[in-house]
């Protein structure tokens, strides 16, 4: 992030933090305000715009019938892709995605994958192919923890998705097998405090910040530290447990209905 | 395919109705200026950053700003998956648009700097390079920057041999003619022409009379847009 | 374009203007000497060098079997690329196509497409492929107007071509099916006058320019504005008259044959 | 797939026991600093230049200097040949590889210069950025760039419901979980964490500490390696 | 394939005989020089522009200019469409054409300035290097570089054991050795030299020689070309 | 080559030339100890390390079923490579491959190809597939005369490759069928003294650069002068003689049994 915080900003923040305190009153351990709106662009198979305080992402998934990877030819595939487009923030530049951008389209393609939220041994085609899975994030209004808000995005769009198959001459539209809920929950580190849900001034100032994503039951599902902070054992597992719970709440807010079932 | 029946179109539209229009100003926290459109099936958002500094420096200019426009699909805003990225046509339409708007920005205000100018087309059905115009117009104001006036734009097209405003996606793929136009309705001052199709040169006048009515109805809503948003300002 | 013309010549340009006249003593809607050359490029299905005055392009047409696009299996296509290599001026630089060579090729490329040159439909071979048609245009030397020389080269190097049929085991050669012969027509805007064909310097110095495409009995194909200035509807209205009517000089005095046909 | 037989693993490895692992400093003449690393049938090398002059000057900073990494697979270090140069994956090592390293850095001490540190994988098997961040560690100590302390790391993972030091390549494949992590060991801060699959917070626990005895044996090879060195030079 | 029949090529030419080689010189408008070649089936045109300004900045010398050098070959100018710009063959080609030329100019009259050299092949028939470097040679003297002397290139090859001047097309693809030389022929100065194929140490000997006969043609005819050039100049 | 080395250096080392001396002590026709080492990638179908000297390379070849070329439907296809990783030198900067590696990469693409090291015309498969081999050079330690090292790498690494057959289901591993031991001797020209394998300080100075390829009994398979220097006819003569004669002395000591048979 190439954004300037004046110092005097900086020293707030870490003086807040010292007194527990953050800039926009929340505790430490408290998302801003988080809203899902599923199925805004028609165009695509599913889609979702997450806003978490100022922070605005869109999601859209299309499907499409195509050739599975060779060593795994009764699997749908998943494509991840995160555009920073300049739109979003004074500090994103038009171009190729990069490091972060990629970094950010891979913890969410890893949630995604790794979590087995798709069951992807359904997605297979009688002919041969398998539904490749496209989900693009596009990201609208930077104001920090935009992976948060584009894992949410992500799981919000393909549970809102329904497979193209009528198009494709393949039977009834149906929805994805969806799994697994998993929820994308990031703390960053103040001077040995802990921080959920970082706006952008907390991000910005920070040395590091964890992502951890879990899933129903509390399940790790994927971890990613980034930064150049160092962390101890013990305060990884400290941000490990509240992020867990702090997702097992964001899944009953948003996903209650859908994994009762 | 038949376009016109019992005089109205495929949408139940008549020939000189625009679809539906929707503008939203200042949608958007981290932008100077921001403006939400939605003109039937297209959903476009724009974004104006500046005036601020040019990188790299030689691209500045002594005297006056320089303005930069990017108009750029969602992968998913097309019906077939499109690969990110600026393909030749969105470099065309970016360069048009430009042109488009840039006549009316008072760039001699800012020299050295930057005003950028970023549409990004979030679901396409025909007519998104008129409708990120008019996004980014709106938004040029919401920014402060200082004008010479609103530039607005639609499409004008030839269906069935008749001259009809504001194509939808079948219209635009399957009819005779396309035209988009953009202007400074106060004026008459044309800053976007773009044509393909087959117009004889009455079908021509004729569709650029009704591109001027086009244009018109929504430099209304352009108005209207920003005066709601700086009366909400007030009474914030 | 980079070119830098001095401030004086600018004025004189302009004073002429203003006295209806053109520094190289040309009339307003007077082009400078057209000269087509077909075929001079053996290894290409068909060609045809350009001259309008000192600007200069050669345009090859190469023809290849190929897959149609999905959703109209039953038509040719075209592909049609311009090279500003920089061998033709000194503002050209190596590179991929910038967003003038792309406009370039753009709007030629609709010239020929949407005024239906080519019927597309009797390009459909035998084995379910189609011809795809390569209009590549090399641009020489850049001394002006080189949409109307690329327009007309294109033009004169497909009615040059001849499908390689036999290369690829379809029966004989033939020639394409030519149904239209747009003409593209560029005028400049200096200070209100409108000049048809303008020279480097004329074009450098005019805040806008607009091509008019039109084709057989004067019916318009095609239009593209550009530059910063602005155009009332009654000058456009104006130039699109003109343009359309000089074209039809132009395919008389060139494609006079082909037409009567 | 079955993972552990009577408490072995498929290479015949304990749960608990790391792959051979071999050290080689100083083995390139042009880079500054340099270090080989065999991790079971990982092949990597690193090379260290700088302190150096940063070109583009613009990422110049004005009071330390910048660390710059690059994660790069040869083309014929996997099954399938790879097409050279940067992908994601490398992209996002790389990455993460800078910010393990990073820390341990005195950056201080060279305003407006580089530390470019190159790690290629000559022959891949699963850890690989685990190796190339041993690697790297190393060569920076023998380009004498002054260090706060020695990154060390390694995966752990879990299999067979199972948690397990350094994954093998088919363990990492159709294993249950993966967790590559980096440390100082001697102050036990953590600079490179991630991980993907399944686990329960105890086994998180569990790995974690299985972790850092993993770092802490690479730790002790690593200053062994440059204990060696540097004995080797004195006596030439 | 038989290459040589009753003592001619498959073009009616004896081994020893170059193409029919045509130079028109300045026969652009915008570049400094130029000149355009027909050498057999090619069609090269060469342009020099300079010395003019480098850009960027960091590539200037403090005490001469420097030369580039750009093979480009147009998609239309063999049987096989071609993508436009550089591919790894032509960027080999402008680099030893590059090399092959810029001994001849004088560089240290023009400090922090750059002499650029483009060559578009707009019809390939084998020996395209060779008639870019011809043309190019005589492109330099147009534009007014000052020189030492002039550049000659030919390609001498073996068909049917016999070692033959300049090269067609099928004699390339299907011949047993190709080898493409430049020289100033008054001094015998070699400036490029490429070889593949199969050659004896004796066939190689009488390959450079039958090459220089080969160049010292070429050379008479770019002397000619220039000497007509400005007779014509003087004549108007 | 961006190497910088000091003034003093090069008068040093020019003077010693024109005493018949080099700054290492070797002769002008004596190679610094070369030593090959194979097969130390086992993921590699092929591979070899070179040294000659302190210059490195590891030369891969990866060999996969694929599609031949249309015009040469019976033809094993290969594909040569070269990176010069930043890792190998200070002067070597991340990208793509730039004039230098492109040029080395396709003088050891030419020396394999066009000497018939491998006879080609059986590596056709049973489905009309060919062997597409793909020969990777990766440079690790840039101390001069990368060129030779990689000619030598690359032939190897194919005598030490084994067709993947039995992965794909072709039947058997075998060896490739190599026909002819093309090496690469490179010299550099100062001040008229010519100098077999330039070390780097040799070939930074040097104003040109010729390699001479060739293969059993001394037949010449490629020649590549390089470098703005100019040489005589009579100067070449010589250098290809003395580089074809070192070639023979290096086949034999390092493929004497392979070239037996």
């Amino acid at each position: 992030m190439n954004d300037v915080i004046a110092e005097i900003r900086k020293d707030y923040i870490y003086a807040l933090a010292k007194r527990s305190e953050r800039a926009d009153g929340r505790a430490f351990d408290e998302f801003r305000p988080i809203q899902i709106e599923a199925g805004l662009i028609d165009k695509a198979e599913g889609s979702a715009r997450v806003k978490i305080g100022d922070s605005q992402v869109l999601v859209g998934v299309k499907l499409q019938p195509g050739e599975p990877f060779a060593d795994a030819p009764e699997t749908g595939v998943i494509i991840t892709n995160v555009e920073l487009v300049p739109l979003a923030s004074p500090s994103f530049e038009p171009g190729p995605p990069n490091e972060n951008a990629i970094e950010l389209a891979r913890v969410v393609d890893r949630g995604v994958r790794e979590s087995g939220a798709i069951d992807l041994s359904q997605l297979t085609l009688p002919d041969g192919k398998v539904w490749l899975i496209f989900i693009d994030v596009h990201v609208l209004d930077h104001d920090g923890n935009l992976i948060d808000a584009a894992a949410l995005g992500a799981l919000a769009a393909l549970l809102n998705a329904k497979t193209p198959s009528e198009r494709y001459g393949y039977g009834p539209d149906a929805a994805l097998p969806i799994k697994e809920y998993p929820i994308a929950v990031t703390a960053v580190d103040l001077d040995g405090e802990k921080m959920l849900d970082p706006s952008l001034d907390e991000e910005t100032i920070a040395s590091s910040r964890i992502t951890v994503i879990s899933g129903l039951h509390g399940t790790l599902a994927g971890m990613q530290k980034s930064g150049t902070g160092t962390l101890s054992i013990e305060e990884i597992v400290r941000v490990v447990k509240l992020a867990s719970s702090k997702a097992m709440q964001i899944r009953d807010d948003f996903f209650g209905g859908f994994t009762n079932g | 395919m038949e376009f016109i029946k019992n005089g109205k179109r495929i949408d139940d539209r008549l020939p000189n109705e625009l679809r539906p229009v929707k503008f939203d100003v200042g949608v958007l926290k981290r932008a100077d200026g921001s403006c939400y459109v939605e003109h039937g099936g297209n959903k476009v958002i724009a974004a104006v950053y500046g005036p601020r500094a040019v990188h790299p420096r030689h691209l500045q200019e002594a005297n006056r700003a320089i303005i930069r426009y990017r108009y750029n699909m969602a992968s998913f805003s097309v019906e077939e998956r499109k690969r990110p990225g600026p393909d030749r046509r969105s470099i065309e339409i970016s360069k048009v648009s430009r042109e488009a708007i840039d006549p009316m920005i008072i760039k001699e205000f800012y020299p050295r700097s930057t005003i950028d100018i970023f549409v990004e087309i979030l679901q396409a059905d025909a007519g998104t390079r008129s409708a990120g115009i008019n996004a980014a117009s709106v938004a040029l104001a919401d920014a402060g920057v200082p004008m010479r006036g609103l530039i607005s734009s639609c499409a004008v097209g030839k269906v069935d041999d008749t001259v009809v405003l504001d194509l939808v996606k079948e219209e635009d793929n399957y009819g005779q003619a396309d035209m988009p136009i953009a202007m400074d309705v106060r004026t008459g001052e044309v800053t976007l022409l773009q044509m393909d199709g087959h117009l004889t040169l009455e079908e021509f006048e004729q569709a650029l009379e009704l591109g001027k009515t086009g244009c018109a109805s929504i430099a209304e809503m352009q108005r209207e847009a920003l005066i709601q948003k700086y009366r909400g300002e007030e009474n914030e």
